[in-house]
């Protein structure tokens, strides 16, 4: 089993990619996901999914688990 | 209760008059219908905006925004409720968002209609991007009101 | 900005698409419309409603819808307006009035729909007299809320 | 020259008429049109109009104005 790791709009741009697959080794919550997948530092703001729910960034992640992490959302209209 | 995620044009009048028809059982029971549509401006922030694209995570944000037509159906009497929101390319003019309820009073169609557009842009996970002359470029969130 | 008094039955969604048609230079300028239709229910207040008519004081009526109109387009910053209101005989489901916003902003959007249904129902001289199986019967104003 | 007197809805029918002109002798303000045209006493809740203007039951009429008398407004909508 891994981890599914997905990146959106600038956040996806920033890192380089917007799906991954990572090993669940040595990975306790959503910060080690970051930091095993993104390689670049965290901006500011970031804000991430576990599994399609918000999540805080040191919420634990667990194997088979898809991990989300995007910039604020800016839907809807003026 | 319909929410729709739409990857094409559409014309909200429309939507809205087809809905109601598709309703029967609506027909004499509502006194209110509100609607709120969000369209791409062909300007924003001082800059000429000549396309904008609504990218989102599925099925993320069909969710949250069952969620959110959800939340304002339980807190509000209300008979329904139709939520549209595009994502992909658009050109100015192009509707962006289209809410609308049904009730009996108006009161509660005001207050669901805007607890909706209000709820569905701080947490539907969409993005916005618009092509401006200067290149293409992210938009950054409203700042919160409340 | 339009205000109209019609005697035959409307269709709103319609009339918001051609009035919008018919405003060139609103393409692209407004972010956020709003709308509140009233349309008569089959019941009110435990009676089943068969018909309704609405009696008017021509042009009293239409010179204080266009006041409400002017106060609402100097108190918030909108682009355009329209309001639609029927008198005469009425049955369930037909609309009885329709106000539409345009604005750049929903803030504003919103707050001038809502000041304007809210200013005419209480300002416009109209009278209700609803046909019931028990008979005709006037309609009472709503208590005041605010 | 005459006061022109309108009433509308359940105003109307209680008094029975819709329009009429009544003459200026003796009229001084909107109860005194009241008194001189509808014959009947006056409701609660009145309302009346000078020129489609809202005007108190106490505001002075002139010759050639119009005034109206009605019940509370209920139009718009639920």
């Amino acid at each position: 089993m891994s981890i599914t790791v997905r990146f959106f709009a600038s956040v996806r741009e920033r890192v380089g990619k917007q799906l991954e697959a990572i090993d669940c080794a040595g990975i306790n919550n959503v910060a080690d996901v970051w930091r095993q997948s993104a390689r670049v530092p965290m901006p500011d703001n970031l804000l991430a999914a576990i599994n399609m729910e918000y999540a805080r960034i040191d919420q634990p992640v667990r194997d088979g688990d898809e991990v989300a992490f995007f910039p604020p959302v800016t839907g809807g209209a003026p | 209760m319909t929410v729709r995620l739409l990857a094409e044009a559409f014309d909200p009048w429309r939507e809205i008059v087809r809905y109601q028809e598709e309703q029967p059982a609506l027909a004499g029971k509502f006194g209110a219908t509100t609607v709120f549509v969000g369209t791409l401006r062909d300007f924003n922030q001082g800059h000429a905006v000549q396309a904008m694209t609504l990218e989102h995570y599925a099925p993320m944000t069909g969710e949250h925004l069952e969620r959110v037509a959800r939340e304002a159906s339980e807190r509000w009497p209300i008979a329904d409720l139709l939520v549209i929101h595009r994502y992909g390319e658009l050109r100015p003019n192009d509707p962006i968002v289209c809410v609308a309820v049904w009730a009996e009073h108006r009161e509660a169609a005001f207050a669901a209609c805007r607890y909706l557009i209000d709820e569905l842009k701080t947490r539907a996970p969409f993005w916005k991007q618009e092509q401006t002359r200067q290149g293409r470029r992210w938009v950054a969130p409203e700042p919160k009101v409340k």
